[in-house]
């Protein structure tokens, strides 16, 4: 019988090879695949095109693999703080593709929805329209922008099943769900594997019939960019 | 002149009864302070996020929980969580009521720029192309010249656009206007103690003065 | 303070004028606003276009509505086995338009995301691509098709809290959420309306920014249209 | 000859392990019956589910559960729920690795007409147009020949069309056939007792019989 389940990372991405293009889930560092990243680091993969809406911090998330110079090319909407990306980008060493993230978010949808192409007005009569399509709906202009076409998507959920159904939780669902449709082959890493039949179907945020693989994963650091508090007193 | 607290409570006096409100980083992420009492009004976060309370309390910080700034915050009783397609989907079919952000230009025909400087580092545009070419009303939090003294309220942007004539309102430390639809822009008020020469001199671009321009209140 | 809680079903639809285009959830008999259509019935509104994957039965859902011969168009999928529905449409007083299911879903979600068309090859090659743009994308053909533009979206869902946020039930699902985000106004009634917080913002599956109007309907009917049953013996 | 249960018994043998499939209404949804033991296969609803389970047993009928045909079903462990737009989109992915639908006609290039007879009443496409376009791999099952005894696998449809080029195989009461991308009914196997003659006979669209064609087998 089909098995999606793993043993873990190392086994869920071991024909990850040099030149593939990922999906990477996550919002900065809020619901990123931080098992899979580590063991990308680990076999040193190369040549990767990453489609992720953030590239980490210098010592976290993407930024590990930036670190190694794993990665050939980013296509995010926003990098953030990170030295190491800014001296590979000034350097020439990395391509960046800076989109907008409602694109970006949209692109994943179309690829997880069969759909070619969409329309959106972000980006119109700016740089990033350059060379693409315009289109003209009830007086207003919109870009056509065409689905990804990921190699493999990988995602972080909290709970999974053995059917690879997913259920995220809280904002680190962000771009998990869209990317798990739109991978060609799409790897979940989830907080508690259950077994098939202990998640509710009207719960169920990510069905099964796109996910390929799944494990529990460990050792879940979870940092927080920016720890913003109140004090505990009124006001 | 308005400290920037104070420009992020004049604009809090735009928001309506109801209203679903994307705040940006900087000034306009104050606006929540200023949110009058009495009526209701849901933050969007666009990172997947309707209803944004708070920060949370010392040693509730929830890591699987921010805002689109990745600040830690909380949730408030009706909140919704949905993912990144979705929350763009929402804002470009305009359910959002009002978008607040910031800017470094704004050209007289409603052009923003605020996502990039050659030269610099680029970080990225994130969700505002989304959010300026989409939303119904967006109010633009600002200073209304820049460190070198120039005014970033132009005939034309000099920055690489992040949209086009998208813009409808600007509050800053010396004024409102708001943006006409034929180009140019409308002094609505002016910062206590503000003169409209002073304004003038700190506009670039065409500035509309019609009737008498009252100071801004904040009562 | 707005108040998106209404009395009941007649509140809810007390401006939907006769010649209006409304979006009506549900699949079959499951899923739909029964409380709503009723209402519909007894406010003899006409001249209405109905967005909806099917048309009742005779005595029962959308069927109701066409008795009164209060729809002028039918926007559908699929319109079953409904007497009257067969003797207007050949007497020429309803105006059909059938159009294949994942059109009709995807054109409820291309308004909800406010994305104006959408490509889909359903359809291509038939009598439904007539004067339709088509457009070749990686060597297979799309037709585009348009957002639907619905004054009233009609749904029913299972759950609702007073913010507007709807969760739904199994099947009863189906298109209720897409139309839920598709309507100019859109109206929920629910099976149970709680107060806003009670519902786990996890598991909510319409946002309340998409919803105006919400009460909690009555007597409801839930008819099954095609009772299947297996004997409690195995086999 | 076979009867519908042994159209259905014979193309359950190609479902593989791991298969999302979504059954038609009529002869397919017999298939369901047939799945071999110790192979994981999940059917697909396409009103918004995954995981389809049998009939309730009497008295269990759940209103809010039903599927494609509008019959009350069950779920099973590891079973989803989801809306119409999510359906169809995993349906246009291609996600599903499987259709089986019946067909009033199959023309000899793959295109199939199942929805509309001229002058008769029209009761609508529903999924079927969304299907036929987008699966990777549709299995028609039909009788050979219609009720007035004309063939049903012809040169051109007659009847208004679901889809182009887009059947691959056919399994009817006389035979296994593939549809050959050059255009084509390529003979796989013929039903006990059924001669290569009648077949041919009841084929009114090019039959391409290479080699030795045997029986058909149900064990």
């Amino acid at each position: 019988m089909i098995n999606k389940v793993v043993s873990g990372a190392e086994e869920a991405i071991r024909d990850i090879a040099d030149g593939a293009t990922l999906m990477l889930g996550g919002f900065g560092l809020c619901g990123i695949p931080e098992n899979c990243i580590n063991a990308l680091v680990k076999k040193q993969v190369k040549q990767l095109t990453c489609i992720s809406n953030n590239a980490g911090v210098d010592d976290f998330g993407i930024g590990l693999m930036l670190q190694q110079r794993q990665i050939k090319k980013m296509i995010s909407s926003y990098v953030g703080e990170n030295a190491e990306f800014e001296r590979q980008l000034l350097s020439g060493e990395l391509e960046v593709d800076l989109i907008p993230q409602g694109t970006l978010a949209t692109r994943c949808l179309a690829a997880g929805y069969g759909m070619p192409a969409i329309f959106t007005p972000a980006g119109v009569g700016t740089e990033v329209a350059e060379g693409k399509e315009i289109r003209n709906f009830n007086g207003k202009d919109y870009l056509m922008e065409y689905a990804f076409d990921a190699d493999f998507a990988i995602v972080k959920a909290w709970k999974g099943d053995t059917a690879g159904n997913l259920m995220f939780r809280s904002t680190s669902r962000n771009f998990n769900p869209v990317m798990a449709m739109a991978g060609k082959i799409t790897i979940a890493e989830v907080e508690e594997l259950v077994e098939a039949g202990e998640l509710d179907p009207d719960h169920i945020h990510t069905p099964g019939i796109y996910v390929h693989r799944i494990f529990q994963g460990k050792d879940y650091e979870k940092r927080i960019e920016q720890r913003t508090v109140r004090k505990s007193a009124v006001g | 002149m308005f400290s920037k607290e104070e420009i992020a409570q004049r604009i809090a006096k735009e928001i309506k009864d109801g209203y679903y409100v994307n705040l940006g980083i900087g000034i306009p992420t104050l606006v929540a302070n200023y949110i009058p009492k009495g009526i209701n009004v849901v933050l969007q976060s666009e990172n997947g996020l309707l209803g944004m309370g708070p920060f949370p309390f010392e040693g509730e910080e929830d890591a699987d929980l921010i805002n689109a700034g990745k600040q830690t915050i909380t949730t408030l009783p009706g909140s919704s969580i949905f993912d990144s397609a979705m929350s763009f989907g929402m804002i470009r079919a305009q359910k959002v009521d009002l978008t607040i952000l910031g800017a470094m230009e704004v050209s007289e025909n409603g052009d923003i720029a605020n996502w990039k400087i050659p030269g610099k580092m680029v970080k990225g545009m994130g969700g505002a192309m989304d959010l300026v070419a989409s939303a119904k009303n967006i109010i633009v939090a600002m200073q209304h010249v820049n460190k070198a003294g120039e005014s970033k309220l132009l005939p034309k942007c000099t920055l690489p656009l992040t949209g086009v004539k998208c813009i409808k309102k600007i509050v800053t430390e010396l004024a409102v206007l708001d943006v006409l639809p034929e180009g140019g822009f409308k002094l609505l008020e002016r910062a206590p103690g503000v003169s409209i020469e002073f304004i003038q001199q700190s506009t670039a671009g065409r500035l509309v003065v019609e009737g008498e321009i009252l100071e801004m209140r904040l009562d």
